[in-house]
């Protein structure tokens, strides 16, 4: 990724957090898109740039929601603090889901962070003394930023809150872009591309994984943390099946492998589900046929539909007189079911 | 485009009315790229042809073409008489068309044996204990994974299992590459005999001695063109051609 | 190329007595083999004869079942491969495996980086300048020939040039030895020439351990020849000794028509 | 009889229908490699099917001939208009695509029938139960056992047995590689997948009259039907039946011995074995 | 532009969805019923919360900003009506419920939050002691519970009555919250050899467990009894063979003789042609409540209507209610009803008789609520 696409990227980013608050009404709902592109970002990195199909990423997200619900109401502590002691629960469970799981690959690696989501929720749920249980951690609360008392930014509000999200967003998104296009970064491209070839030129794919699991762990914990600061509460509902399944649609509709993607897709998901939810109680089932379409239609996600249109603008513009030639179909997908 | 030599019948089999195999001016893409640029080409009734040329320039794709795993986006392919675009790959193979691919395509999660039994044809002249003369090899690693082979005897598998799926043509991509020179030696032998027995060939190989040995014709591809036709014994004289086609001789 | 002086270099690599199980199956039965430095050392043997798998054991591809493996003064025999690059070995593969999707370039930068894993930790800068191993890269893609398609993803790339560039990958780690698992396979007849004067020309810096069952470059270039068969070693000497052997002839080499034209 | 003998026998019955619940899962995840989040739905399928043939005055027998033939055509149908075209694509895809399938089907089911469930009545031949000294066991439960037996052997037979069998493991390394040996490959994957979701749909019918039908049965078989196929071994067929017995039998025991546990368990022993065997039980590698 | 917004937040989609769709039909009723107050129109979103505590408090935060609704009856769960109870006062609005959590109204009620439905201790007092009275012989009770705070309020509550009896406690089985196959814990309750069967599980648990139970003949040697069924809805899904002569403790019954009740059943039967239930008759009450304080307030402030409904007492759907000041639980009847042979039933909806009726409350100062 050359420098100038990296400074675009940064931009649009920025221009999605600018223009929300110009769009939408509601302060959470836009809070809730950038909660959820935070951890379809750090699920990106680990499927889009190792290869590994994370089902764990709701563990990290509720570990995140625990740790703050838990710091900020029994052992008061100044509220970054706490945040910052959420990124490092969320990135010490992935670390341990991390060591265990990047032992296998394919299907069971997949198959084994899905026992653990289960594991984990069935922990959660039979330790109701520190989570809560069913009922969840409640009266979670917002305090202000403050330094010494005097209170930097309040959060009171949900647009004060959203620009603290949007703060962390911008920093966040800034951090994983440095990641990606480090050598680190280019280094999983090789590991998601070819294991056995990254081993025998000399790598340790246990250590890469794992790293790309604690950047990962680290982001969602984040994400977890703000939501349980945004609705005042850590559910159990956090660490279900379905908070992993809902993160891994995001990403995927998105599309792999470009963080600016995951923004899109959680935008997309949260926007959409919130308003066909308004629309019919079955919504649902529109729901279900907007995942169908997206996973038969677009190979690359909204991301690579957007990449086409932009490209097929500017082929129009460039030589509006040249027919769209379309040199033959692309081969048929032969090889592997 | 095409500059193929006329060349005299000095040698070769008996001509039929119609080939087996033609080509008829035959383009493939791979997305954009343009990679076979218009290929003619015949193969008659139980002759052996070779097709040669250097790294890129079309062999695999042209025997995916006919096999119909790559769509031949412009030309004609007929076989036996009858056309094979957008014919299905396996309606292919189901008249006869049978393509050891370059990788062998070995299923590792089946046997030996199963890998052999699954390409079995009641009307095929060789069964199951014939393969197994053929390369006793097979049959003492017959339980083995198809994945736990190693290299040399995957492509007897490979070989093996295309000559129970009862082919008319058989299409045999670089088949002794990786093998060692006593296998290579009972392969030409084989393939004589397989094509003794009528059956036609269409081989890609890079081993001139082999080609050489077995061929009735030659193929020269350049750059998804065929760019020179010759039969074997002209093409053993013809330094010149060899030379500027495929880099012989310079040593 | 003479195997005189090759016997008086020092030992580089030695195996002792390494055996390798696949359940009941005894694909190597006790392979005793000494490599001399700066050396081409070639295996050869018939199909299913173990050469692959001793090379999985030497470079720790996978693990040994018995015996040991010292290599430069240090005993190898339980270390996973991505350690053993880092002693100074790196090898190509008799089946291609390349990053498919990556830039010819990018494969070579990767191994090229290999030699030096932890810096693949670095999650901050990126692979530009000193980090890029430009040098390294320009001169592998210079000697495998594949500098006009350095920007192609390797996926695109033709067999033959997929089996050079993997040759470029086990170049690019500037390893003290390299291992070569039939670096000639579906390479064209053209190409073998240059393949040949290549591998020749790496042991002024490199030892070569070489599976190939092309008889034309392995009697050529090799200082000395180790014949397998079901696991073993059946004869070992330099190329004329193995060319004469009438053991090697009947087990291995009939008539050579492999290669026989080079 | 000591509780753990009866709770054994329990565990097999309840066994035997996680092994016919997962092991259509099993075909179609490790033969097609394709990860199928949409198998519960034809579960789903199989259950109100019966709910509805016997309401509409059929008796339990058809629906137990006739669900499985119906979803089987559904399944059949849904492999070649959807399912095929996303097979070239990642795992993610394959994700995507069946939980997009599986929401559809639940919300039909409950536009359709409701949100509520309804209990679907024993097959009066069945009803009442067995007893064996203080051993008491539904009548129900024992013909379940005495079916999926009769049905393991039958499916045994189909995949291990036959030319199909192998050719469907063929097509899950390498489609390209069966067609070029004459084999319609995808005539073969529409196949599997219509039996994948007959076994599911035949579960259902079974399950109906125990659990009744409703429409979140789905998701909850999905989530049973993966820690079996992943216990027993991905694609193979006694790891199904392994699998789905150990797990009938550990929850089944384990009622007695932790019963708050014996979910948490079931996870438990599904990280365990794969982490001491990685391909399952019975799991072959690759 | 003086609409007075009511939000309806229950789950439409997921496992409780059919309690979210009568609650819809419920609140929809009153709200047309009313149509005005304080000559200001009325109206209300519906507001899927999934079955998440989550997504329930960001829906009240959205509707509260986007609607600027300040007025919500919901929350079929306990978790999402704990969560929205805390969100509602938050914003500066009232949430009321008929969720099962003691907390609700316990420890972690709050001045903005009030609970329609009987909690735990009610339903065991009103449900157990009747049915002790009613068959003095049965001295041998098993319990089955889901493990989690509603299990154990249910089971504590049963446990101290047994005490207080000298009842046998022969044995509980818990269970989690995702469990749907019950015959392990059916073939430990059948080896204990009980009396009664009490199950403290509710909605579909309840009715996997009944029907099970009932496959292992159980019903036959045992009285079993639901100590929390949702009604109406229940019995149609579990059919009237599977009810008969099992026992059910519920907090509504649509042929309860009281005006009011009288004519939302008129209402139901002209608009739906069908009986409430008790998701409808909830919600319905509930809407009903918070319009009624908001006319008795004469304004739609947050703490005028609050402090209207404390201690409001009305003609409820139960007959004589209160909304009690000390911890805004309403107090009202509590049902034990039991399932009648299909051949009994005069119509189709009569799939029970109504054994006894009574209200139990704990003191206020018992339940750890403490409103300030
Ligand atoms: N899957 C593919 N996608 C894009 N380009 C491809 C693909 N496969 C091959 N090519 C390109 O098509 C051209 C012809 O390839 P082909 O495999 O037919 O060559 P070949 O003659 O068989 O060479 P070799 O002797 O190396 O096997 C090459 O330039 C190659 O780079
Ligand atoms: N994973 C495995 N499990 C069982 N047997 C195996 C496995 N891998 C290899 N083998 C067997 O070990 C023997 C040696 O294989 P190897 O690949 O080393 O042969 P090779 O000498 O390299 O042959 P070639 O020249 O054909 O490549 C073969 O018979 C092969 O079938
Ligand atoms: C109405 C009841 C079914 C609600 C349930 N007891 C709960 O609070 O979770
Ligand atoms: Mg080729
Ligand atoms: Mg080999």
């Amino acid at each position: 990724m050359t420098a100038m696409t990296r400074h675009s990227h940064l931009l649009l980013a920025l221009a999605i957090v600018l223009a929300m608050p110009l769009f939408m009404q509601s302060g959470s709902l836009a809070s809730e898109v950038l909660i959820y592109a935070l951890a379809a970002m750090g699920c990106n990195l680990l499927l889009g740039y190792t290869g590994l199909l994370s089902f764990g990423q709701g563990i990290f997200f509720g570990l995140g929601s625990y740790t703050i619900a838990l710091l900020l109401t029994r052992w008061p502590l100044p509220m970054p603090l706490a945040l910052l002691a959420a990124v490092a629960m969320g990135s010490a469970g992935a670390a341990v889901v991390g060591w265990i799981a990047i032992r296998q690959r394919g299907t069971y690696f997949v198959m084994l962070t899905l026992a653990f989501a289960q594991m984990f929720y069935f922990i959660a749920y039979s330790l109701p003394g520190l989570t809560g249980g069913d009922n969840g951690l409640l009266d979670v609360p917002r305090p202000s930023l403050a330094i010494a008392g005097h209170t930097l930014w309040p959060l009171a509000s949900p647009w004060q809150y959203y620009g603290f999200v949007a703060a962390l967003f911008l920093l966040t998104f800034w951090l994983l872009r440095r990641v990606c296009d480090s050598v680190f970064g280019r280094t999983l491209l090789a590991v998601r591309d070819n294991e056995e070839r990254a081993a025998a030129v000399g790598y340790d794919l246990r250590l890469l994984k794992l790293q790309a699991f604690v950047i990962s762990g680290a982001v969602t914990g984040l994400a977890g943390a703000l939501h349980a600061m945004m609705t005042g509460i850590a559910p159990l509902s956090n660490v279900e099946y379905h908070t992993s399944e809902m993160i891994i649609v995001i990403t995927v509709i998105g599309g792999t492998g470009n963080l600016l993607a995951s923004v899109l897709g959680a935008a997309f998901y949260v926007l959409l589900g919130d308003w066909l939810s308004t629309l019919w109680p079955r919504w649902l089932l529109l729901l279900g046929v907007v995942l169908m379409v997206v996973s038969l239609g677009l190979q690359r996600g909204l991301w690579g539909l957007g990449e086409s249109l932009w490209a097929l603008l500017r082929r129009k513009d460039a030589a509006p007189a040249t027919p769209a030639a379309e040199p033959g179909a692309a081969a048929p997908n032969g090889g592997q079911a | 485009m095409n500059t193929v030599a006329a060349t005299a019948r000095t040698q070769g089999a008996p001509l039929s009315a119609t080939p087996l195999l033609s080509l008829d001016d035959v383009h493939a893409h791979y997305g954009k790229s343009h990679v076979l640029q218009g290929v003619s080409l015949q193969v008659r009734e139980g002759e052996l042809v070779t097709l040669l040329g250097r790294n890129g320039a079309g062999k695999t794709t042209t025997l995916k073409a006919i096999a119909g795993v790559v769509p031949a986006t412009r030309g004609q392919l007929h076989f036996g008489g009858q056309p094979l675009q957008r014919m299905a790959t396996h309606q292919v193979a189901q008249r006869g068309v049978c393509l050891v691919p370059e990788h062998r395509g070995i299923f590792k999660l089946l046997t030996v044996e199963e890998n052999l039994l699954l390409a079995q044809r009641k009307k095929s002249p060789w069964q199951l204990p014939d393969v197994y003369r053929i390369f006793p090899r097979l049959q003492e690693r017959r339980l083995n994974g198809g994945g736990q082979l190693s290299g040399g005897e995957q492509q007897m598998l490979a070989i093996g299992r295309a000559l129970m799926n009862a082919p008319r043509l058989l299409m045999l991509d670089e088949p002794v590459e990786g093998l060692a020179p006593v296998i290579v030696e009972e392969i030409v032998a084989q393939l004589k005999t397989i094509k003794a027995a009528g059956v036609t060939i269409l081989l890609v190989e890079q081993n001139l001695e082999v080609c050489t040995q077995l061929a009735d014709r030659h193929y020269i591809i350049e750059q998804g063109c065929i760019v020179h036709e010759a039969y074997n014994a002209e093409f053993l004289r013809d330094e010149a051609v060899k030379d500027r086609y495929l880099g012989v001789g310079l040593v | 190329m003479s195997a005189t002086t090759a016997s008086g270099r020092p030992v580089l690599l030695r195996a002792e007595g390494v055996t390798k199980h696949y359940g009941k199956f005894v694909a190597l039965g006790g392979v005793d083999l000494q490599v001399r430095a700066n050396t081409v050392h070639s295996v050869i043997g018939p199909n299913g004869a173990g050469k692959t798998t001793l090379f999985h054991m030497l470079t720790g591809n996978k693990t040994v079942s018995g015996g040991r493996i010292v290599f430069d003064g240090h005993d190898v025999t339980r270390e996973p491969d991505h350690r053993r690059v880092r002693r100074g070995m790196a090898r190509s593969f008799q089946v291609t495996s390349l990053f498919l999707t990556l830039p010819v370039r990018e494969n070579l930068r990767l191994a090229a980086q290999g030699v030096a894993p932890a810096k693949a930790l670095d999650c901050w800068n990126a692979p530009l300048g000193a980090r890029s191993c430009a040098d390294t890269v320009a001169q592998v893609l210079e000697r495998v020939g594949l500098a006009r398609h350095a920007g192609t993803p390797a996926g695109n790339l033709s067999h033959g040039q997929q089996r050079r560039l993997e040759v470029g990958m086990a170049l690019a780690a500037r390893p003290k030895a390299i291992f070569l698992d039939e670096p000639t396979s579906g390479m064209g007849i053209d190409d073998l020439d240059d393949m040949k004067r290549l591998i020749q020309g790496l042991k002024d810096e490199h030892t070569v351990v070489l599976i190939e069952h092309n008889m034309g470059i392995v009697m050529d270039i090799s200082d000395t020849i180790t014949v397998m068969q079901l696991g073993r070693v059946l004869a070992e000497g330099v190329p004329d000794q193995i060319r004469g052997d009438e053991r090697v002839r009947s087990a291995y080499l009939g008539n050579m028509i492999t290669g026989g034209k080079a | 009889m000591s509780i753990y003998l009866l709770q054994t026998i329990n565990g097999i019955g309840i066994g035997m229908l996680y092994f016919l619940l997962a092991v259509g899962l099993s075909i179609v995840f490790g033969l097609l490699r394709f990860v199928n989040f949409a198998h519960g739905a034809f579960y789903l399928f199989g259950a109100y099917f019966c709910y509805q043939m016997t309401r509409w005055g059929w008796s339990f027998w058809w629906s137990l001939l006739l669900a499985p033939l119906a979803v089987g055509a559904i399944g059949w149908a849904t492999e070649k208009l959807l399912l095929r075209h996303v097979y070239a694509k990642p795992h993610e895809f394959h994700i995507l695509v069946t939980v997009g399938l599986a929401l559809v089907v639940q919300e039909l089911v409950i536009l359709q029938w409701g949100p509520l469930g309804d209990s679907v009545a024993t097959p009066e031949l069945l009803q009442g139960v067995v007893m064996w000294g203080s051993f008491v066991y539904p009548k129900y439960r024992l013909f379940v056992i005495g079916f999926t037996a009769v049905l393991a052997v039958l499916l045994w037979w189909l995949l291990e047995g036959t030319r199909l069998g192998s050719a469907v493991r063929a097509g899950s390394e390498s489609t390209e590689m069966v067609s070029l040996l004459g084999m319609n490959v995808f005539a073969i994957f529409s196949l599997v997948f219509a039996l994948g979701a007959a076994t599911a749909a035949l579960a259902g019918v079974l399950a109906a009259p125990i659990r009744g039908a409703e429409p979140f049965m789905g998701i909850e078989a999905l989530g049973v039907a993966f820690v079996i196929v992943v216990v027993g071994g991905l694609g193979s067929f006694s790891g199904a039946l392994v699998g789905g017995l150990l797990i009938g039998i550990v929850q089944s025991v384990m009622s007695t011995l932790w019963p708050e546990g014996a979910r948490i368990m079931i996870y438990v022993a599904m990280a365990a074995v794969l982490l001491l065997r990685p391909h399952g039980l019975l799991g072959r590698k690759g | 532009k003086d609409v007075i917004q009511f939000g309806c937040p229950v789950p439409m989609s997921g496992a409780f969805a059919a309690n979210g769709k009568f609650a819809d039909l419920g609140m929809k009723l009153a709200i047309e019923q009313y149509g005005k107050v304080l000559n200001r129109p009325l109206a209300y979103t519906l507001l899927d919360t999934e079955g998440k505590p989550a997504t329930a408090v960001r829906k009240v935060q959205d509707a509260a900003q986007q609607q600027g609704a300040r007025f919500f009856a919901g929350g079929i769960l306990s978790s999402e009506a704990l969560a929205m109870g805390k969100e509602a006062e938050k914003v500066g609005g009232i949430f009321i419920t008929t969720a099962g959590a003691d907390e609700i109204t316990g420890k972690d009620c709050n001045s903005a939050t009030f609970r329609w439905s009987v909690p735990t201790f009610g339903a065991i007092e009103q449900t157990v002691r009747p049915l002790i009275e009613a068959m003095p012989k049965a001295k041998r009770w098993y319990t089955i519970t889901p493990q989690y705070v509603f299990g154990d309020g249910l089971l504590g509550a049963a446990k101290n009555i047994f005490k207080e009896k000298g009842l046998e406690h022969v044995g509980n089985s818990y269970h989690s919250l995702t469990e749907k196959e019950f015959s392990g814990y059916l073939t430990n309750a059948a080896a204990a050899k009980p009396d009664v069967l009490l199950l403290l599980n509710f909605g579909a648990q309840s009715s996997d467990t009944l029907r099970q139970a009932v496959s292992f003949g159980m019903h036959k040697n045992m009285t079993i009894l639901i100590a929390w069924a949702s009604g109406l809805e229940q019995f149609e899904s579990l059919g009237a063979d599977l009810c008969d002569g099992v026992y059910f403790g519920a907090q509504y019954w649509h042929t309860v003789d009281a005006p009011l009740n009288q004519e939302l059943v008129k209402r139901c039967q002209d608009k739906f042609k069908s009986n409430p239930n008790y998701s409808l008759a909830g919600s319905y009450i509930c809407t009903k409540l918070l319009i009624d304080a908001i006319a008795k307030a004469g304004s739609a402030d947050q703490k005028a209507v609050i402090a209207a409904l404390e201690g409001m007492k009305y003609q409820g759907l139960t007959g004589d209610e209160e909304v009690r000041k000390a911890d805004h639980q309403v107090l009202k009847n509590y049902y034990l009803l039991k399932g009648k042979a299909k051949s009994k039933m005069k119509n189709k909806d009569d799939y029970v008789d109504v054994v006894s009726s009574g209200k139990s409350f704990l003191a206020p100062d018992q339940t750890g609520c403490k409103l300030t």
